[in-house]
């Protein structure tokens, strides 16, 4: 975990006043630091004085360079502090504090096939995990969901990585793939695979993350979820980013933090 | 260079030494340890813990944040790991650092204030002990003791009667003559003050009409309650004659110095942690560069010099 | 459309009828008329003059005013043309506009708050009197009445007798428990409670390391207390059943969304009016948009929804 | 008065590390409001949450087009509100309420020179009312001083406009004209034309206008000064900018606005 400032290499924003605003952020480093699959940084432009909280970002990916590393973000410009993010311009400053939180357990998917499931600006929070899993020869099938066409984050990086056979998209507007969510088709997945070795891997927004684990549970199937929650330092001091954790006490549950204990957690440990 | 810092920062407040009056607050540094990768606890003046409770706490149901402008909501629940526990787990590490270790103690009772406090006496390396008395969070079924001159003066005098070591008594702003209480917990035998705690606050998500902390209130902090902390510093400076420990929106090293100059001896950062976990480093730089430019000798000249 | 938004936000309180929930806080927007050539006054919902007394005040010495993290303190010593002169050269205009005035009255004594009510019962276009017993800036050799359960009843009760109209009170949250000064000015016979008046702040220039208010202390306003606002409305609304007007760092249509949801009938637009001056304008803009998206058919069927 | 959003044109920055870095900012209007000398107006930037409160800025000088006006302040950069000024690029939007304040009174200057004195931030208030007198064939002579060389915001311009020999300049730190400051040489030009019909216009750092306001007294020669204040509305309804005047009172004084009363006043209407 570095605290420093990074350096944008470049911001492109996908604008539109109908749909919802996206932007991706490359971000040079000095430091080689080393980043696994579901981990995230804590974003802020050095010039703003408010929002005065950094922003959880995912990252969406990395390279490595010699003299350093370039990390990319995919950001869905919401409030406050993504739309500072969105006014960033190449060489702006970056206060960048990362790379934090756990990773995905890749080793649990030998033998399976892997089914990567995003929603919304969940997606990038996959696609390092998916590029690892295709060096270690698992197999990988993508269900991408979202609210329109507009709202699958990342959906050409993953085609051409995948292959288009292997990337399934649902939209709530049918404007992309199956009309519906994304649960839908991979529950179908499941249905058609029963006995097969399966193992998910999902992040998205909360009601997705919930649907996804009672489906698993439903097909014995085991998953990981990469979790979100309000976050105000991202390194484990702030203990405000509280998910309940099932456990051997009276209540059956304790709370762990997302920061450090996660983001990524067994569906099956997770007490909903 | 530290050397010199040392000479110009090193102030003593209750006896305890410290190196320079830069210290974290309580609930913003975890156990102390959580910081040590990004910023020299040694260079650190001391360390509040989160608050210890005789028995672990679990803690609220999430939400427990909000940002707020210039701030943040918080309804943490005083989630803890216990004194035990980190009496046996975090102070063997915790003592191995020069800093000075101040546990921040805090009870629904008197009686859980003396179980905490008997437990704590058993470990080493502990320079104090904070004592919440005024967490807003807490739905102690009733008006916490901060706000209370009466309820806040019976917990220290009990604590103090059970302790070995100096006792800091942390203040709430949310009274109505926060002086009044200043003198009561004084005249109880408090070595020290630490002033403020969060301010009561609650926000409301207008689009599910429900209060965004599970808890529905929470505690303000943050560089927005900033003018309210240095008037209750201002104002309690001038009811006791006690040491002051100054906190509430403290980033830079410019606000530290504002909280000094309105009578903290010492001051703690908070939030500024989360956002920019390096603020008390450069803080402690930036005391020491105001020192040099006023040629004082020490920052201790500067406590309460504010003129009227 | 005009008459469309008036269908969704008109709202009676205390027996006034306002055209919609939105008007400008005390102090904030002069005597109403310094607005008119930047934003239609018929428009808006009511208009709350600046502080008058009896007699006309000169106020404090400057600096008044400094700016802080989401917010600004102010020391401006209710400086005021009196309400003599009020009625005499700022009513006859002001009172051509549809809007509601409702002047704010505050005195030092008893006496002067009747003073002033009298000579404001001569004028006419009046709606009813806002009582400022919480102006914090204030050096009244003591504690305000607002800051005492008995003094804010007993001045409310003294001004009800003296006044032919409804008498809103508007209350501090400098104090303890905000919910026992409510009940008391409830049963003292008020019309409303405004919620709230600015927090006591305080701010050093550490280079001269003097107050940089002239009176020392001054009123923390804007966006940074928002959350102890809402949380004052929250509370003063389960403790009472008179109307409320919500009041703190409202500066866009969500945030006035936030207090009405909590429990505000009117919400008044204060410091936004320094730095947008039509600020109050988009906000009944906003709240008609928020009313027809959830197809309300008056924002009446807001106050105070918040789901626990 | 109108408040609008008005465009940059440009914004052009003297940085330097050893002195104090100035702004020369030009924004483009719609509306072809009139601006007067001594005029204000309230900026801040449309995308910044902080600082909350706009700042008060002098026009310096006034472009009419055809379709619009174009409007140019100089600024030091000092706190949060004039570096958040500083980072603005063209084509940025900036929130504009103005035109804001009185002017000054020109007629009176009819038959006397007029000596424009001006201190560091102080000079730009000061060039439309040199223009404006000179159109009304009145000689113009500046006095205009600072700490540094850097310090003498428009210099060049207004010694384009009056001719060198009709500027005379005073640093702290002797690195532009004379040695000190520049009531010195306005002292010495006084007392060479003690008899001459003489009016001094001044803005600049308050200690200047008081030493200013003190030597025209005891030569007699009237002032009209042009005050600062901290501002929160600029246009009369937080009553903030509180100014000392002498009136007919017990106390001898009451307090007028800076903003709308002022921001120029008659020196010998001050209660200092
Ligand atoms: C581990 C982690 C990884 C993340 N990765 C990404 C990513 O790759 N791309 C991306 O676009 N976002 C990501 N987020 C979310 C991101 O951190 C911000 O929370 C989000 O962008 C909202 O910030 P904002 O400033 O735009 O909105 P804010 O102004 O903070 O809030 C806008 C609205 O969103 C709500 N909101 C804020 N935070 C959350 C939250 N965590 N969950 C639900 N609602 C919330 C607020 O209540 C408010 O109503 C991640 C979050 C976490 C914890
Ligand atoms: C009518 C009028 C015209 C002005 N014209 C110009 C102009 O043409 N060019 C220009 O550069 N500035 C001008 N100013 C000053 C400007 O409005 C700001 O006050 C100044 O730039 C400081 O703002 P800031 O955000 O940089 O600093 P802040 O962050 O606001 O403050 C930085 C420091 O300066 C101090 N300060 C702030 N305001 C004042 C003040 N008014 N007087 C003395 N100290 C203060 C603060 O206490 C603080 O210590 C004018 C002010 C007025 C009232
Ligand atoms: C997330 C969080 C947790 C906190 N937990 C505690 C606590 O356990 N005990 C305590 O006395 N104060 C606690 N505080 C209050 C801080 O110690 C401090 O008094 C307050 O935040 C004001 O300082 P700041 O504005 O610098 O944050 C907490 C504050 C925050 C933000
Ligand atoms: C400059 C200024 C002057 C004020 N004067 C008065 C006053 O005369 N009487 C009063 O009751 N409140 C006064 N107030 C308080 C406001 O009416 C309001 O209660 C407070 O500012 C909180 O609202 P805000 O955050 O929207 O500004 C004043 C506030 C400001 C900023
Ligand atoms: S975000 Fe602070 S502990 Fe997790
Ligand atoms: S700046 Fe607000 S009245 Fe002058």
């Amino acid at each position: 975990m570095i605290d420093t400032i990074a350096t944008v290499e470049r911001n492109d924003l996908t604008h539109s006043a109908s749909t919802r605003s996206y932007g991706r952020l490359r971000l040079r480093l000095q430091q080689n630091i080393p980043v696994l699959p579901g981990q995230f940084a804590m974003l802020k432009p050095r010039a703003v004085i408010e929002p005065l909280l950094r922003r959880a970002m995912a990252f969406y990916q990395c390279h490595r360079r010699d003299d350093g590393l370039s990390v990319e973000f995919i950001y869905q410009i919401l409030g406050r502090g993504t739309q500072a993010l969105a006014r960033l311009e190449r060489g702006d400053e970056v206060e960048f504090l990362g790379a934090l939180g756990n990773t995905y357990d890749k080793a649990a998917a030998m033998g399976s096939e892997a089914l990567l499931v995003a929603g919304g600006a969940g997606s990038p929070a996959l696609f390092m995990l998916a590029e690892e899993l295709l060096q270690m020869k698992i197999p990988v099938r993508l269900f991408i969901g979202g609210a329109s066409r507009h709202d699958l984050c990342g959906l050409d990086d993953f085609t051409a990585l995948l292959g288009a056979g292997n990337v399934i998209t649902a939209t709530v507007d049918g404007t992309h793939g199956e009309k519906g969510f994304v649960t839908a088709p991979l529950e179908r997945h499941l249905q058609e695979n029963v006995g097969k070795p399966l193992l998910i891997f999902s992040c998205g927004p909360d009601p997705m993350l919930h649907r996804v684990s009672l489906i698993a549970a439903d097909y014995k199937v085991p998953a990981q979820l990469s979790l979100e929650a309000p976050m105000a330092c991202g390194f484990g001091i702030c203990v405000g980013c509280a998910v309940a954790v099932k456990a051997d006490v009276a209540e059956g549950f304790i709370y762990k933090k997302v920061c450090t204990d996660g983001p990524v957690f067994r569906s099956e440990h997770l007490h909903w | 260079m530290t050397e010199n810092i040392n000479n110009l920062l090193s102030i003593e407040v209750a006896g305890i030494r410290f190196s320079n009056p830069v210290t974290t607050a309580s609930g913003t540094c975890g156990y102390g340890l959580d910081l040590k990768e990004l910023i020299d606890l040694n260079k650190l003046g001391g360390i509040f813990t989160k608050g210890l409770s005789a028995r672990p706490m679990r803690g609220n149901a999430p939400w427990r944040i909000v940002e707020t402008h210039g701030g943040m909501l918080n309804a943490i629940g005083l989630q803890n790991i216990g004194a035990r526990t980190f009496v046996d787990e975090k102070l063997p590490e915790l003592k191995k650092y020069t800093t000075q270790i101040i546990p921040n103690v805090f009870g629904y009772t008197i009686d859980e204030y003396i179980e905490a406090i008997e437990i704590l006496e058993a470990g080493s390396g502990i320079a104090a002990y904070e004592l919440n008395i005024s967490c807003p969070n807490v739905k102690a079924g009733g008006e916490s003791f901060a706000n209370n001159p009466r309820q806040a003066a019976a917990v220290t005098e009990a604590v103090k009667k059970a302790s070995s070591r100096p006792v800091i008594v942390k203040l709430s702003p949310n009274v109505t003559d926060i002086a009044e209480v200043a003198r009561a917990v004084e005249a109880a035998g408090a070595d020290a003050l630490s002033v403020i705690n969060t301010a009561v606050g609650m926000s409301i998500d207008i689009h599910t009409r429900r209060p965004r902390l599970a808890n529905v209130t929470g505690g303000l902090s943050g560089p927005a309650i900033k003018p309210i902390a240095v008037r209750c510093v201002f104002q309690t400076r001038r009811a006791v004659s006690i040491p002051i420990i100054g906190i509430g929106g403290i980033a830079t090293a410019e606000d530290a110095l504002e909280f000094i100059i309105a009578g903290a001896s010492v001051i703690q950062v908070g939030t500024a942690n989360f956002y920019d976990p390096s603020a008390s480093m450069k803080i402690i730089d930036g005391l020491a560069d105001y020192c040099r430019k006023h040629s004082l000798e020490n920052i201790s000249a500067l406590v309460g010099t504010v003129q009227l």
